[in-house]
């Protein structure tokens, strides 16, 4: 055991920090740290920021172009990232896809696929989830049915993330209903702009277009782009929930939330004094702080075992508990800061171009709609409830 | 000691109930809060006619209620429909009038549903504290000359007139010196900047520049309101807490209605016992929401009344709040989406944390009060 | 809804706290107060001193001699023998079997026991829990065989309280192995000086002696004490957990332990500081009094709802839940509340008669000792988690 | 950075495991607790044999560990047999010699096992502050006279020799003026008054009356012990942390076992989703623990040691206590008895809250820490 940083972590640490002093935008990471609406265009910069300095995939495996970091690097770079305001990289493409044709892909997938991920030509996004289908993902019903040298997909898809923003989705299909319901289920590519895909916004509570529905009428799709063999989809589709998993403790997020947090805390008076000096504000911070600390070291551990050989086990399924517990609790404890001025909600003040004064604090307004925005982190990727389902089978053997 | 509502009382409920129940649906709602003014004029004058607003003022002003229960009652059947017209607003500078005993006239007009009212008391620094007031009152010829802002004002930008609290005497927090004032909305020298609310309401910042306003618009005693304003805090308290257990019978409702309907794994999900469970103690805290609700309101009067109303905000913040989430959870991504009504019962619960003291700011205020007569859920 | 007490209901109030004033012995409330350990003796004490006063059964229905009182004046009961440190009544007799001997007993049966549990000549004990059939109370084995005119029993009760003191208890066996496990179960009163039953200690995790096992073999009994009819067992015994559960929230020994508790946090020292003025213990105690003074009413709105026709139904689930978890989180706070002296124990000094100087603070030695003992109650009587299972399938239909 | 053990400290984790697993059952425990000394010598001779003792201090000491790592893996191991041999009271004392560098031979009779210390620093008034030492010490001749009462002392009535402080200078919370003092337990004017914990430990009252010590009783600086009283501390909090944690995982195991093969209504109680859920609970804390007890461990000496050992000692409190109950209640009466083990693994997790404070005390500590460069698990 030693927590201290190798010489090489260091130097690695350095050239993460000069690197985001010199090549994150300004004006992209002012709209992160002020919780203004991104742009497409604005994930687009930092996408190929990010590829031009060979960190966009630093993550994977070295014979596919990538560096191979280990859980201590994708740490540091995570902290580093999300403390200087760099965007969340859209992971779709890049650490959902990517490693299912690493691992299951034809060689023509590979190359035809990884290189547009990279330069950012193809935008991807998840059909995973159908309106019977959420946490019990195997019983989806989604057909592609063998015609010729095609599939022919007809279906819904339902809470796919920026998929007004993507030209490929990739899908899980039913391409066959013998067996147990896991059985039948393949993997399928699909570019947006054939015929017969439709993406319809759904709006969330707080009032934001983030999510869609994807509907498929007789959406026809060559053959080569089922990914892997016909029917063995669900293997596929759970190797991409466990790399899913590998950023899913939010730890770099978190801390930068923390920091927000106390920021306004600092500002905010209470009584006269600085909220932060509030006994029982102050106590929940330090609980939340304590938690971080730890999960940011369990986070560690868990990766470095993963990336030591082991695959990431179930473990991943307390991450992801904790991490969006903790993410929430955050959100929860922002919101408590602001008092009334929690209350106003001006949509159109998240977007650039906004002139007029803040409502209260100038830090006010998404306070609220990111706490309840927040509540999907514990419901989407795998409920809280399957998680604890997996450990309880997985880890526990119950 | 008597749990069960008289007869009226009752029927004032099932009034209210039955009107949400039979024109008051979540579309209508929320074409009601995205309407110009915010909420239905029509709503609201037909709500007046059935006696809604006079339920909430005692005989000797004109009504024919008042009393903590009759609140309660009326706000859990509005929370119930998320009913967005300013029946909350109207409670509290309504309040502010019956108890002072002045302009009696205003507060009829208000019954009858011909003048709304705000009630223009929070400023941008002032948090939840009651006393912390720096819009200065200053006398000017016979009257007053008003100067300062007030912050997040419910239903600020549709009222005709202003229930305003400004500092005739004293330092920035102290109690005394503080006097409230009725202003027509219209005056000169006021800027009302109207935006709507998270959970879909609608509030406004107002500025006050030189407003002059005559003598006899003072409310009560010159200097000594700091008793109305906790009063009006205390009402406003009950009512909001109300309109949150109102919001969350219906979101446990819809929750159990999911859990029995909606299937996983080839069986309704309600038949997972981790979520019976969790379900098991979300009814348990609603019980107690509701007992403090009652102990609350039957308290609404007594000197144990800030007790009692910290113990009912603080469980709202605390059980209220976790309780929403839940709803929000065990539905799954459909509560996520605006099209689906359990997430706005939840938003406007957890929302209610940030009105009048959120739990916290009451748990404090419990252990600054002290606790050990008020333990006791009699009021003798 | 009036929250004020009627005139009767002052009065009522007035007559009890008299009562308390004049008759419970001082020496027994001081060893109730000082948490010491109550012989068998200081039980029968109060319990004759209940009797005389016609206390003892006022919750009776008057046609069996008591006084029908309703929800409030229980309540009222409750709380004032409670802070003048009356020791609890011992409840297997008088609130337990009583009912339903009430209810399903014959009038031999009724007119025989009823009034030695009045007078103290029996101690009834309850044998209900086997080892094997705790919470599943229906896969109970104990076994009951008629021969003649009477019953042979053989088999091993557990949990049982108090059952060194008693001299009857009441059990539940089974008569039949036909149908559904709840079907062959009898409801069958046996004097424990009949050959064959012995009572052998089980010591708690602290270690006190309070429950037992109970053996029985070979047992007999007379055909005439089955209680009702034979295989019917299983009503008799669910209409007895609702009885049971009529003083379940425990609201009186919670207020009274709160006292206790606030007494020791203006005593103890923090920093130079009564601990009742740190901001974190104090807001702990705040909420616990926030959820005791909401549980009061809970209480008796369930209870008024009971006495005013209604069986009080799964709804007491809510108050067993509640009023254990309240009572635990005064449990721990207490603990807390005592620093470095929560550690010694010495179980000596809860007798009277011990006379070295204490430990510490005269009020510490048993306060860790009751935290871990009162684990028990989200235990017994229907775990907590039973309870959930009752509330989601008697109250929701889940 | 690195997460796994050396291939020395896991030789030394699995050769006390071994112990543990091989020798020392739970009636072996018990037995040794309720002997006359409250623990075996014989045990204790065999572990200093095995270099347990050694292990806890550095090789300029005469031992071979002293990290804080190997502090934690010896007690970690230690825990889960609920070990009742006076290891801790010969850490804290023992660590006082070696941080101050003097009185190195009693350190090494120690060591071998000849030599029992305890660490006499609490009193009756002193709760959880280090600082607060109310016992003096005045000078007499060339050495001083002690007078004061010491407080819960762990192991403090088999000792040979205690280390006790006492104020030479300074108010009675003063940081400054504290000495500490090394004192053979049989000097005239000690009186030691045994008795035993709830846990099974063993702990007592000493009072000093006028007990002369000559001046080379005197363990580093005069008036300076208050940094190495704080090192103790933190030796202290960290071992008991981890013996909290090897006693969690033991009651987890337990736990487990008991869930798969208890059955009820017809199933292993461990088919329940309910307490499938809460389990799942449990796992991510003990990790969350685990992972707090690394932070700390690998911070023994640096300057974010105290920060570390709070957030650890809060998560024994808070997660600790949560993980002990549920392990209780998932059981069922039968973690109610003496006879069963389950119960007292969670006695010890409970207890140890009230052992170099408890959750409150240090949460309260990271607030006046503050937290900034904390929340980051690098040293660096």
């Amino acid at each position: 055991m030693d927590l201290n940083y190798t010489h090489e972590e260091q130097a690695f640490q350095l050239e993460v920090r000069q690197f985001l002093a010199e090549k994150l935008p300004p004006e992209i990471s002012g709209k992160v740290k002020s919780k203004k609406r991104l742009t497409k265009q604005d994930s687009e910069t930092w996408h190929a920021i990010l590829n031009a300095a060979g960190y966009l995939n630093a993550h994977w495996l070295v014979e596919f172009g990538g560096r191979g970091w280990n859980a201590i690097q994708r740490d540091i770079f995570d902290v580093e990232a999300n403390a200087a305001g760099a965007p969340r990289v859209v992971p779709f493409g890049l650490n959902m896809l990517a490693p299912v044709l690493m691992a299951f892909g034809s060689q023509e997938q590979q190359s035809y696929h990884l290189p547009r991920i990279l330069d950012g030509t193809n935008w991807w996004c998840q059909g995973y989830s159908e309106p019977g289908a959420g946490s019990d993902l195997a019983s989806l019903k989604m057909s592609a049915v063998r015609d010729g040298d095609e599939y022919v997909l007809n279906g819904q898809k339902t809470w796919t993330t920026l998929g007004q923003h993507a030209n490929w989705i990739f899908c899980l299909v039913r391409t066959s209903r013998e067996g147990k319901p896991q059985q039948g289920i393949s993997f399928m590519l699909v570019d947006m702009d054939t015929p017969g895909v439709e993406v319809r916004p759904i709006i969330l509570l707080e009032g934001t277009h983030e999510v869609n529905e994807v509907w498929f009428t007789d959406v026809r799709v060559p053959a080569e782009n089922l990914v892997g063999e016909e029917n063995k989809g669900w293997t596929y589709a759970k190797y991409l929930l466990v790399h899913e998993r590998s950023g899913i403790a939010g730890v770099g997020d978190a801390l930068a939330s923390i920091e927000h947090l106390k920021q306004i805390a600092r500002e905010q008076k209470k009584d006269g004094k600085p909220l932060a000096e509030d006994a029982l504000f102050a106590a929940r911070l330090a609980e939340i702080e304590i938690d971080l600390a730890a999960m940011r070291t369990t986070n560690m551990r868990i990766m470095q075992a993963a990336s030591d050989g082991a695959p990431p086990g179930p473990e991943v399924s307390m991450l992801k508990i904790k991490g969006t517990v903790l993410r929430q609790s955050i959100n929860d404890l922002t919101r408590r800061a602001l008092g009334p001025y929690a209350m106003p909600f001006v949509s159109e003040a998240l977007d650039i171009g906004y002139n007029e004064e803040p409502i209260g604090p100038d830090y006010a307004n998404p306070v609220a709609a990111d706490y309840f925005n927040h509540r999907k982190t514990s419901i989407y990727g795998g409920s809280n409830e399957i998680q604890r389902n997996i450990i309880s089978k997985l880890m526990m053997g119950l | 000691m008597d749990f069960s509502h008289t007869e009226e009382r009752q029927m004032l409920a099932d009034m209210v109930g039955r009107f949400v129940r039979d024109e008051y649906d979540i579309e209508t709602r929320h074409a009601n809060a995205r309407s110009d003014d915010g909420f239905s004029r029509a709503h609201w004058s037909q709500l007046a006619e059935l006696g809604l607003i006079g339920a909430l003022f005692p005989e000797s002003c004109g009504g024919f209620g008042g009393t903590g229960f009759d609140i309660s009652v009326v706000f859990e059947q509005l929370g119930g429909g998320l009913v967005v017209e300013p029946f909350l607003a109207n409670l509290l500078a309504g309040t502010a009038l019956a108890a002072s005993g002045t302009h009696s006239d205003v507060l009829d007009e208000v019954m009858a549903g011909n003048c709304l009212l705000a009630y223009a008391h929070g400023e941008p620094a002032s948090r939840y504290s009651l006393s912390q007031v720096e819009t200065v009152a200053q006398k000017s010829g016979s009257g007053y000359r008003l100067n300062g802002n007030k912050a997040v004002v419910i239903s600020g930008d549709t009222a005709n007139k202003l229930v305003v609290s400004a500092r005739t005497a004293g330092g920035n927090d102290a109690t005394d010196g503080i006097s409230l004032f009725l202003v027509p909305a219209d005056a000169d020298g006021i800027h009302i900047r109207s935006y709507p609310t998270i959970d879909g309401y609608r509030a406004a910042e107002i500025a006050l520049k030189d407003v002059e306003v005559p003598a006899d618009s003072l409310i009560g005693v010159e200097g000594q309101a700091i008793a109305l304003i906790e009063q009006v805090n205390a009402a406003g308290t009950l009512a909001v807490s109300a309109e949150a257990l109102g919001a969350i019978d219906v979101g446990i409702e819809m929750t159990l209605d999911y859990l029995k309907t909606r299937k996983q794994f080839g069986v309704p999900i309600g038949k997972f016992q981790a979520l019976q469970h969790r379900m098991a103690d979300m009814m348990t805290e609603r019980e107690q929401i509701r007992s403090a609700l009652i102990n609350a309101a039957g308290n609404l009067q007594s000197d144990q009344r800030d007790w009692h109303m910290s113990a009912l905000k603080n469980l709202i913040g605390r059980a209220g709040r976790s309780i929403a989430e839940e709803c929000i959870q065990m539905h799954g991504g459909i509560a996520m989406t605006f099209e689906y009504a359990v997430g706005h019962y939840a938003k406007r619960v957890v929302m209610i944390d940030h009105m009048f003291g959120d739990e916290d700011h009451h748990l404090q205020r419990i252990i600054k009060l002290g606790a050990i007569a008020a333990t006791a859920a009699a009021t003798a």
